[in-house]
């Protein structure tokens, strides 16, 4: 029997064996909420996750991999400071790509503070290079150094002070996020398995009726053990989608652009609610499995 | 089929049996009576292997019941009818449900479909069928459980107090019953103390009378 | 009898009466795990709705609050506008303080993009005026208008555009951290009832047994509810202090200031944590009772 | 103390009781026969107010069963010592606490603590005090059931099937007990299919004997 097969027989079941074993009320519904809840608080929360996580890769690259080289210097050796400069940064291995901001650029970032039409081209503003480093990042404190030797007027602001809380924020968010979703993984396991043996230990006289009229283990445990299966696989079902449907009406905050993006799924993330379900459910199989041969162990 | 040899067995304190031998050969009828406590539940118990003997060997169908393992002890007790002490029934099923357990555990249900309505007839519980057992009256769930265990035709029955809550008339039709399925060659067991019902089986069947005292088995007088 | 001697009897218990309840085993394990999970996550999640909660309203409270004025000018109309400007900003209601910034401070403002010695007093750069708003706040259009009118060189920039998505993150952050509290009190209510609806209706022999001797319903149910009060309370309280200590250990972000704070508790958050087991005790209580005497009056 | 008023019962289907009257009255003894089935352990739950009449009233110490409050039933259970059909017990409580179990419901335990000894003596279960439950034998759930039932001396003693599992001897001293408490002013009633049983209480205290059939309850024939 195929694997398939073998799991199409357990979804199928026997009716007959079904019925053997006492709709089990309570506890049933027990493990039909808690799956919903937690499955629910895990989609919530791994879609709050992968955002940071989106937030805080987006934070990390677009920051981390962007410098700034300013190079003061007077206005005749200004130009062969700057190829200077570039020719250090050219010999730099790591780095993708280098870019002498034009004047115009600069004024732009410049205006709110000195307003539109300051002439920046008679003052003597340092030339500015933005730097964005490759996938292999670079040695900072090396090209410090160099630049300190060869381009004496060059001041090197990989933007550190300002990208390092906000990733780091991230970061914690993340590392909480997925604490949080480990946890309530745990709990479900823990309760669906606690509800399985409050279940089978309340049917013990039923079990051991079975045991006595010639039912081989099996027999008696599968009944449970299907029950709680898909008990537990709709529950937790029903709680990821409700789950999914939550994060889609979230308020979606689109204006913010690359800084912060939406809560929610994008791309292979949806993997996770879809996978949910199919977890909470092995989960339960194997908890009510090993609690119902246990207790089978101990009938005579 | 069921053997006991030089069997003692004890729950941990006292010895409750001490070097009991019996055998149930095919077309054997027993009857076993001794003061309450005296261990005849626990006898039973140790045939259809619930327990297994302290000292001495208990052999089920050539198998030994103490290195049985739980399958074939499974396959062991559907060829051992047993109407227990306590009738335990799965209180979410109807009675008809109930008394064809048996069957539809082995995955023999219909093989014995007219054995159900015949049998449940016999014992008077024709009305009851679709009632379920919390609803039943204590002689309605004896005779029930007298059913269920011989629903399958098993190769030995062990009856244990089978007529303690039913009146006289309706006890010498479960006799009857018994005595039916001993002429077919089962190997019957009941445990009693109601001496008029030994005397009436007697009456129809040849049949051995044991006393349990003391932890020791012996033959009942010719009294009975 | 007082409110508190009533307390006190109920937690002292009878322990005569709470040994005919037998003990219900995995259901009181259920109780206690899901109670301890559960709070566990509630503490988690509210450290974090109050920390973004904190984020929130110094985001909100220091960039609002504070606002800009640019004025272009004349060199030589420059002194009589930012006059003019002032007596603006001094009748408009609504404005704690207005603060003209110093070309020093400028400049220091300026220096990541200018270097350090670009001399502002030889060019003519907008003045500055910071404008902090009181707490009642004021008319930003109303004020851009009558700028419009007295003082044409000045652009009003009260930061809205860099503030908005920051703000609206943390709000939704807050809702959905909120959303997330509620759903997590209420999976533990439901859970606590359903598990001791599923141990009472396993002992229902037992309730039967002690009615057919005489027990008088309150005699039967304070034995269960007591129960699984305490028991609802005890695990509600290791996972608030399990939750507390890993709030604790978190990874502290001292370092970003005002901009983000450390995840965990301040001042009279601390309540939260504290009150969790008293309202999952409360909880048990209600449910636990109320399902005894339900199940008590279906008996004879 | 008890009493049935032109009472009829069903559960909904057939009448299982039609216009039964009987008064339970102080030192009064009865035993109630009657085919497996018939209604006895009905007729006894409505004494006990476990089922209310579909007709008719039933009442116990001059209140009606029928608009008793929960809290007046329960007293009033303290006043009736039941011995069920089906002995049911606290499995985790052991045997004395079990018997006890009356007592410590109603807050008074101590009271009667000779009692407990003189009662366990006297059913024969001194040994079995600190067992659980579900390691008795099932003569010794009876005893320990009658045991429970008369511990608080109760004003009226219901005994349905109380000798269905134990043997003749035993069976013997268990209405010696019940007669006893008749002559200090008790009211018995026993259900019972044991004949035996009911010739041996007569030749000890004046005692009616009942038959239930078809619903109606008649006085049993001088026969026994
Ligand atoms: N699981 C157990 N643990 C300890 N003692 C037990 C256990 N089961 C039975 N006993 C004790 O063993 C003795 C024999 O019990 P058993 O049930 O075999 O008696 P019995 O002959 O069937 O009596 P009865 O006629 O009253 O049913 C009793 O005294 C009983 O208390
Ligand atoms: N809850 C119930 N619902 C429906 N029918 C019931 C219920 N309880 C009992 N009956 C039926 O009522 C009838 C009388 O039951 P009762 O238990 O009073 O009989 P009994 O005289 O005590 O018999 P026995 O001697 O076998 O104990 C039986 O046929 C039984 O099936
Ligand atoms: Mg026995
Ligand atoms: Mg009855």
């Amino acid at each position: 029997m195929s694997f398939f097969q073998g799991l199409w027989a357990f979804v199928a079941g026997d009716a007959r064996a079904e019925r053997t074993v006492p709709p089990s009320g309570y506890s049933v519904w027990l493990v039909v909420f808690a799956a919903a809840a937690m499955t629910f608080l895990a989609v919530f929360v791994s879609a709050l996750s992968q955002t940071t996580a989106r937030v805080a890769d987006l934070w990390s690259q677009e920051l981390s991999r962007a410098s700034t080289l300013r190079i003061t210097a007077d206005p005749d050796a200004m130009e062969a400071q700057v190829a200077a400069a570039l020719k250090v940064l050219d010999t730099t291995p790591g780095i993708a790509s280098v870019q002498v901001m034009t004047l115009a650029e600069q004024a732009a970032l410049l205006e709110p503070w000195l307003g539109p039409d300051v002439p920046l081209e008679l003052l003597n503003v340092p030339a500015m290079i933005d730097v964005v480093e490759d996938e292999n990042g670079f040695d900072g404190a090396g090209l410090r150094a160099r630049l300190a030797a060869e381009v004496p007027g060059a001041v090197y602001d990989d933007h550190t002070t300002w990208r390092a809380p906000l990733v780091r924020a991230a970061g914690q968010l993340r590392v909480t996020a997925a604490l949080a979703l480990v946890l309530i993984l745990g709990a479900l396991a823990a309760m669906v398995a606690l509800a399985a043996q409050a279940a089978l230990a309340a049917n013990a006289q039923v079990i051991s009726v079975l045991r006595l009229v010639g039912a081989r283990d099996v027999y008696i445990a599968r009944a449970f053990v299907r029950r709680f299966t898909l008990r537990t696989f709709a529950g937790a079902a029903v709680g990821a989608v409700v789950g999914m449907i939550v994060v889609a009406l979230l308020p979606n905050d689109a204006t913010s652009g690359g800084f912060l993006t939406a809560i929610g799924f994008q791309g292979l993330g949806w993997i996770m609610p879809v996978i949910l379900p199919f977890v909470a459910g092995v989960i339960a199989f194997a908890a009510t499995r090993a609690a119902a041969l246990r207790m089978l162990r101990q009938q005579a | 089929m069921i053997e006991l040899e030089n069997v003692s067995f004890s729950y941990g304190g006292a010895e409750i049996l001490s070097d009991v031998s019996l055998s149930l050969r095919p077309g054997s009828f027993h009857f076993l009576t001794g003061p309450s406590g005296a261990g005849k539940t626990t006898l039973l118990k140790l045939c259809y292997a619930a327990l297994t003997p302290t000292q001495g060997t208990v052999r089920a169908f050539e198998a030994e019941t103490a290195t049985m393992d739980r399958d074939t002890l499974a396959l062991t007790r559907r060829r051992v009818g047993v109407v227990h002490q306590d009738c335990q029934f799965l209180d979410h099923l109807t009675l008809s449900d109930n008394i064809n357990l048996p069957l539809t555990v082995a995955g023999l249900e219909g093989d014995y479909a007219q054995n159900l309505a015949d049998l449940m007839n016999w014992v008077g519980l024709r009305d009851q069928a679709d009632q379920f057992p919390p609803s039943l009256s204590g002689g309605e769930r004896q005779r029930a459980a007298l059913a269920r265990a011989v629903i399958m035709s098993p190769d030995v029955v062990l009856a244990d107090e089978p007529t303690g809550n039913v009146d006289w008339e309706m006890s010498q039709r479960l006799v009857k019953l018994l005595v039916e399925l001993n002429k077919m060659g089962k190997a019957i067991l009941v445990c009693t103390h109601d001496l008029n019902l030994i005397r009436a089986a007697k009456a129809l069947a040849p049949t051995r009378v044991l006393r349990l005292k003391g932890g020791k088995l012996i033959s009942a007088g010719a009294d009975l």
